[in-house]
């Protein structure tokens, strides 16, 4: 691995969303690296910013959503000052894919699963070289992709509505769209959440083999700790839109240093024994348009102390590799916090 | 699918054999003796003896309703109290103006009003968007009948350029075109405006939705994604509303033909509703009425091409 | 002490019901949702009955409280069976069993205030007995109960967030002071420390007020936290059932080793290996023959195809419905 | 909790303790939703003046709809008539006024009728859905709604005699199955909301399900309908009144004024832009009325 030229480099970003006169600060000097081949995984509770972290990068931001600062550097290249034709002919879809939450909605409800993915071939195709193919040629690609998923009968899947087919399934097809010989990213948004156990199961396996085979690095998305700590090499803890711990996955599930780390994992029923009281958090969320002054955490922290609500914690460094954003962990040096 | 439309075409028989079944018993609405009612002050007893013969209204409801089911089943509407003429033949001269018309405002309508929404929701605060808005404005504020007589005022009397009266058969397909303009203008004005918004709406949601944000994302181009994925999703509304806007746009062209004096079928309604011609306005609705069930199933059928999840129960 | 004993209960849904379906002679078809289940749950304990989707778990729920009707078989409440019950019966049942909704919106009216939900069942049992002073105080004490504030009472449930609007859920389906609540996936679609939380009130819910749950979800993790017994279902069927410790100890069916296995964990130091089943679940529709499971079972054996296994105990009531206990069981006789 | 809140929060939920909905309340807040709603404001004033002067009619109208003055035959616009006369001279602006009472009349009795009968049977129906009752219902509405409305309406006051009530009847009629299609459609997916099975669960029975649980949360798209529909009664009552089928003359109604209007073409174009200029104006105020209830009452929208 280079050290020096990472995949994707994504640096102080910093994003708004604006409805009427609020402003939220969805992401907040957001910075982080992402090397080639390597599964980063994002964790946090609802509306932390994670899933806009991944519409940012490919783009696809709603309209109410304006980046104030920030770069985000893909291959050496600025995403953010890239042309929107660029992104179409160069990026989307083809170095970098995505695939979304809700496979029940992700397919078009009135085309077939094949006309959809040759249609979508036809296009990747027309970007690359501007050779006229025929479309015999690209129905065989779209069978390949499907076969690539593991779903059987390919052939004869392609002209099934997306009805026809299962959560998991609709799922497989994205993956196989998403995933081929030349992307170097994916990004993942909860991309297993809607799905059984055991599907789910079988999903991330054909993400992480896949990602393996094509060399595709991937930003997993996910609310599930659990799957992020089986499917992940790193991880990244993000609340109320900043990063507030990042490091190796042991790292950040045996030794959390930050608090709210921490105390999500106490949080789970699953790490706990049967009768012991779980932790539960006190306080909520804050609104992102209303955000504590300092650390946006420090309303809700065991462990805050003064300088918690004047001042916003840095992400520094606590060991080789794993960050954090706590005044706590960098006057004491690492500290295993428990809140019960 | 074929399963659905051989259900959606049972489903109107029994539908057509209640409406049979209410044009009959409109006849028992009439105050008094029917015969007399329809005779008016013409009525001698010989007379009214004689419509109750042809008409069966001597004969008790059931027997009535037989002899009116096994008419209509034969093509035999009955015949014009006041002229002698079989209804069929009264119809089949007229519903060919009715239907041009229908037809011409309609179908334009359909096509500028689809085009206009789509349009006017990919490029959202454009020119294009604020038209949509006002004509829609205008559709809602004016309604047929009013149009056409504010269409008649500007273009007949204060600047005579187009003509008021009649279908225009005597001066060929040139006289027929130009005798259209108005009255289709008048019809289809408001349609225009409802299904160009309608459209606008139903696309704008289908724009926001997650398969088109996965088409973005595979970065499928961009005219494929709105006038393609978008527009074929968000046209399932429109296609509904156009089937059941053959009733509006026949109830309209009932004014309009009055207007305008065409001799389609809604004058032939409203004409035998002034002469008291009960058979003649039986018939007329009775055609009118499988007019809309035909539009109605037509509609729902190409609903379930366009749409491949349909279920129907 | 058995609470509730459900025996050979068998609810059935129907597609095709419709009169033109009828004049096609379209077949009927059958959804077994809940096909010859058996269990019974203890008092003052919570039995966990865990499952994926269309495994027919809510609906073995909401049979237990007629709200869907029941083919067949027999569910006793103290003694007495549910689904024969008349009207005043039930009514006394219905107070005396709750249940809490998957969808922590969803189960309330939204023109109803939060105080007229909770109030609801109250005025149910008093029926104009209660005076507005008493039935006020009612409902600020059951608020209090799940720790909501009084000015909630005024409010809408779409005021809330969804922790929030589960403890009004909570509230509501406490006002009878029940012995018996159902909870189908009261955690679902919320955050982590959010669900912590719920489970805590829940805990605690039961232990001051002795209420035995039947806890109805997909979530391996917090069935094994929360309950004392449970049973695993697939398709409309119990493949496995016993003690909750027995059967994470020792797990008996294929599907509930890879369905445990494919549970995904923070794990600290353990290592597990992940049994993946492939395919997908079939229809309950037409279910496989023989054993339901046998489609994607990695020890499928012949007469799995042709045989369904019976629920036998393996010992101290774990029970389990695989052959490959069978034949074991056969040859030891 | 000190003790002025806790008497504020009682008395408050004394209020809503009550077992049908507080239908007041709700019509208050949704006419405040609406007047936030961009257009609705307008349509909502609109709408007022209209009421205002269909009531007030005797009051605020200059002259006696009906009083002729054959001397002062087709004026236009002027200080005498604001609105000019028509072809007996009568006060064209009177009569507008008084036909505003006609159209408001043969709105709110139409639209009342068809939505109570219309709701009434389609919750019905849905809350006993496969049933024979339901069968019957769908086929009875399915019935009525393949005519072509309007001409449905003429035929039923050719047969009946014209006159403002059968006018009402006859439009009530032609409109019931649409909201009882709507009432249907909307109980179907109610029934199976998880607080309809919170309140079967507790042993509610149906009556009070359906009118507790049921009713007030289908009412949302019903109302919207019922704005729009309102304008489409007015469109109808002029429409028969022009073709000579509604209310009788000398009844100043909309519809009338146009047939006079049409037969006077040539002379007189006020005549028939006056009357065309209310119905304009009763259109726009009702749709932006309907629109910003739609808004108003569409949660989605709301979030917005």
């Amino acid at each position: 691995m280079n050290k020096e030229n990472p995949l994707l480099e994504v640096s102080n970003l910093t994003l708004d969303y604006r409805l009427g006169k609020k402003r939220m600060r969805a992401l907040d000097r957001v910075s982080f690296q992402l090397e080639k081949g390597e599964i980063l995984g994002v964790a946090g509770e609802s509306g932390c910013g994670k899933s806009t972290l991944g519409l940012s990068i490919i783009k696809l931001l709603p309209k109410i959503a304006e980046i104030k600062r920030g770069e985000i550097l893909f291959e050496g290249r600025d995403l953010l000052n890239t042309s929107e034709n660029d992104m179409n002919r160069k990026i989307r879809g083809q170095k970098i894919s995505m695939i979304f939450q809700n496979p029940q909605n992700a397919l078009n409800p009135v085309f077939t699963i094949g006309k959809q993915m040759t249609d979508i071939l036809r296009a990747q195709s027309k970007y690359k070289n501007k050779k006229m193919r025929s479309s015999r040629f690209f129905r065989d690609q779209a069978i390949g992709r499907l076969k690539s998923t593991g779903i059987a009968d390919p052939s004869a899947r392609l002209s099934n509505y997306p009805y026809e087919f299962s959560g998991g399934m609709k799922q497989r097809v994205m993956i196989g769209m998403a995933l081929s010989s030349g992307t170097s990213l994916l990004l993942a948004d909860e991309a297993t959440t809607a799905l059984d156990v055991t599907i789910e199961a079988q999903i991330n396996r054909l993400i992480s083999d896949l990602a393996a085979q094509y060399g595709t690095s991937v930003l997993y998305v996910s609310h599930n700790l659990g799957v992020l700590a089986e499917l992940a090499d790193r991880i990244m803890i993000m609340y109320a839109g900043r990063i507030f711990e990042m490091g190796t996955t042991t790292d950040v599930f045996d030794s959390p240093s930050h608090p709210y780390s921490a105390a999500l994992l106490e949080s789970l029923p699953s790490r706990q024994a049967r009768g012991k009281r779980l932790l539960s958090i006190p306080g909520i969320v804050p609104p992102l348009d209303n955000l504590p002054q300092g650390c946006s955490f420090h309303p809700r922290c065991k462990f805050a102390e003064d300088i918690c609500k004047r001042e916003v914690p840095p992400l520094e460094q606590v060991t080789d590799g794993h960050f954090s954003a706590c005044f706590l962990d960098n006057k004491r040096g690492r500290k295993r916090l428990k809140w019960i | 699918m074929l399963k659905y439309i051989i259900k959606r075409v049972l489903w109107v028989i029994p539908t057509l054999l209640g409406v049979l079944i209410i044009l009959f018993s409109l006849t028992y609405l009439m105050p008094g003796d029917p015969a007399s009612a329809m005779l008016g002050p013409r009525a001698t007893p010989e007379l009214v003896e004689e419509l109750n013969n042809r008409l069966h209204l001597n004969e008790n409801m059931p027997t009535r309703l037989g002899y009116y089911l096994l008419g209509v089943v034969k093509g035999d509407l009955g015949t014009s109290v006041w002229s002698g003429h079989s209804v069929s033949s009264l119809i089949s001269s007229s519903l060919p103006h009715t239907a041009l018309l229908a037809v011409s405002s309609l179908g334009v309508a359909a096509v500028i009003g689809v085009f206009l929404g789509a349009f006017s929701a990919i490029r959202q605060n454009s020119p294009i968007s604020r038209f949509v808005t006002i004509v829609s404005l205008l559709g809602v504020a004016v309604p047929d009948f009013v149009a056409a007589l504010l269409l008649v005022l500007l273009f007949c009397v204060k600047f005579p350029i187009l003509p008021s009266i009649g279908a225009g058969t005597d001066g060929g397909i040139l006289g027929i075109a130009t005798h259209l303009i108005l009255p289709a203008t008048a019809l289809g004005i408001g349609w225009v405006g409802y299904l160009s918004r309608l459209t606008r709406e139903s696309m704008v949601d289908v724009l926001d939705s997650d398969y088109i944000r996965t088409a973005k994302a595979f970065a499928l181009p961009q005219r494929s994604i709105a006038y393609v994925y978008a527009l074929k999703n968000a046209i399932i509304p429109t296609i509904t509303v156009i089937g059941l806007g053959v009733g509006k746009l026949l109830g309209g062209a009932v004014f309009v033909e009055i207007i305008f004096n065409r001799p389609g079928l809604g004058k032939m309604i409203v004409d035998a509703v002034y002469a008291r011609d009960f058979p003649v306005v039986q018939g007329g609705i009775l055609v009118a009425t499988i007019l809309f069930v035909l539009a109605n199933l037509l509609a729902d059928i190409s609903y379930g091409f366009v749409n491949p999840q349909i279920q129907y129960d | 002490m058995d609470l509730i004993e459900i025996n050979h209960l068998k609810t059935y849904f129907y597609q095709n019901k419709g009169f033109l379906s009828k004049l096609f002679g379209e077949g009927l078809k059958t959804i077994h949702a809940v096909d010859d289940v058996s269990l019974t749950i203890k008092k003052g304990r919570t039995f966990g009955l865990v499952g994926e989707s269309g495994c027919g778990k809510s609906t073995l729920g909401q049979s237990i409280f007629r709200l869907v009707k029941a083919q067949s078989g027999e569910i006793l409440f103290q003694g007495q069976d549910v689904l024969q019950m008349d009207p005043k019966t039930l009514m006394a049942f219905r107070q005396q069993a709750q249940l809490i909704f998957q969808d922590q919106y969803g189960c309330m009216n939204p023109r109803m205030t939060v105080g007229q939900i909770i109030a609801e069942p109250l005025m149910m049992r008093e029926k104009g007995k209660i005076d507005n002073q008493s039935l006020f105080d009612e409902v600020i004490r059951l608020l209090q109960a799940v720790n909501l504030d009084p000015e909630s009472a005024t409010k809408f449930p779409n005021e809330f967030s969804g922790g929030q609007a589960r403890r009004i859920g909570v509230a509501r389906a406490i006002a009878l002071t029940p012995v018996f609540i159902m909870a189908d996936e009261p955690t679902s679609g919320l955050d982590i420390s959010t669900a912590a939380t719920i489970l805590n009130l829940m805990q605690d819910l039961q232990d001051k007020l002795n209420i035995t749950y039947l806890w109805v979800s997909h979530n391996l993790n917090q069935v094994k936290y929360m309950s004392d017994d449970m049973a695993v279902m697939y398709l409309g069927k119990i493949v496995e059932m016993g003690q909750t410790k027995d059967i994470f100890r020792e797990m008996a069916h294929p599907y509930t080793k890879a369905l445990i296995s494919a549970v995904p964990q923070v794990s600290i130091n353990q290592q597990k290996e992940t049994i993946f089943l492939e395919g997908e679940i079939p229809s309950p529709i037409h279910p496989p023959s023989g054993c339901r499971f046998r489609t994607r079972c990695p020890q499928v054996m012949k007469r799995c195809k042709t045989h369904e296994p019976a629920l036998i105990d393996l010992g101290s009531g774990h029970l389990c419905a695989c052959h490959l206990h069978t034949v074991n069981q056969e040859t030891n006789n | 909790m000190n003790t002025t809140s806790s008497k504020r929060i009682s008395d408050q939920m004394n209020r809503q303790m009550s077992l049908t909905p507080r239908w007041t309340e709700t019509l208050i807040m949704a006419f405040q939703s609406v007047a936030k709603v961009k257009g609705g404001l307008i349509g909502a004033i609109f709408i007022s003046v209209m009421l205002l002067s269909a009531i007030c009619a005797q009051w605020i109208s200059p002259y006696d709809p009906n009083a002729q003055n054959i001397i002062q035959r087709f004026t236009g616009p002027g200080t005498a008539h604001l609105l000019g006369t028509d072809y007996l001279g009568r006060d064209i602006l009177s009569r507008i006024i008084y036909g505003c009472r006609i159209a408001v009349l043969v709105a709110f009795g139409a639209v009342s009728l068809s939505s109570i009968i219309g709701v009434f049977l389609g919750v019905m129906a849905g809350y006993n859905e496969g049933k024979k009752f339901d069968y019957f219902i769908i086929w009875l509405f399915d019935i009525v709604r393949s005519f072509p409305q309007i001409i449905l309406a003429l035929a039923i006051v050719a047969v009946m005699g014209p006159s403002l009530v059968n006018v009402v009847v006859a439009l009530a009629f032609t409109a019931f199955p649409f909201y009882g299609r709507i009432a249907r459609a909307q109980t179907l997916s109610v029934k199976e909301a998880d607080y309809v099975k919170a309140a079967e669960a507790m042993g509610q029975k149906p009556l009070t399900i359906i009118l507790r649980h049921i009713t007030p949360n289908i009412m949302a798209p019903v109302i919207v309908c019922l704005g729009m529909d309102m304008a489409t009664m007015i469109i109808w009552e002029s429409g028969l009144s022009f073709l000579g089928l509604g209310v009788r003359p000398p009844t100043a109604s909309w519809g009338i004024m146009l047939r006079n209007g049409y037969k006077y073409i040539q002379v007189s174009p006020w005549m028939i832009l006056w009357p065309a200029v209310a119905i304009a104006l009763s259109m726009i105020a009702f749709s932006l009325f309907s629109e910003g209830l739609r808004v108003a009452l569409d949660p989605k929208e709301r979030e917005r």
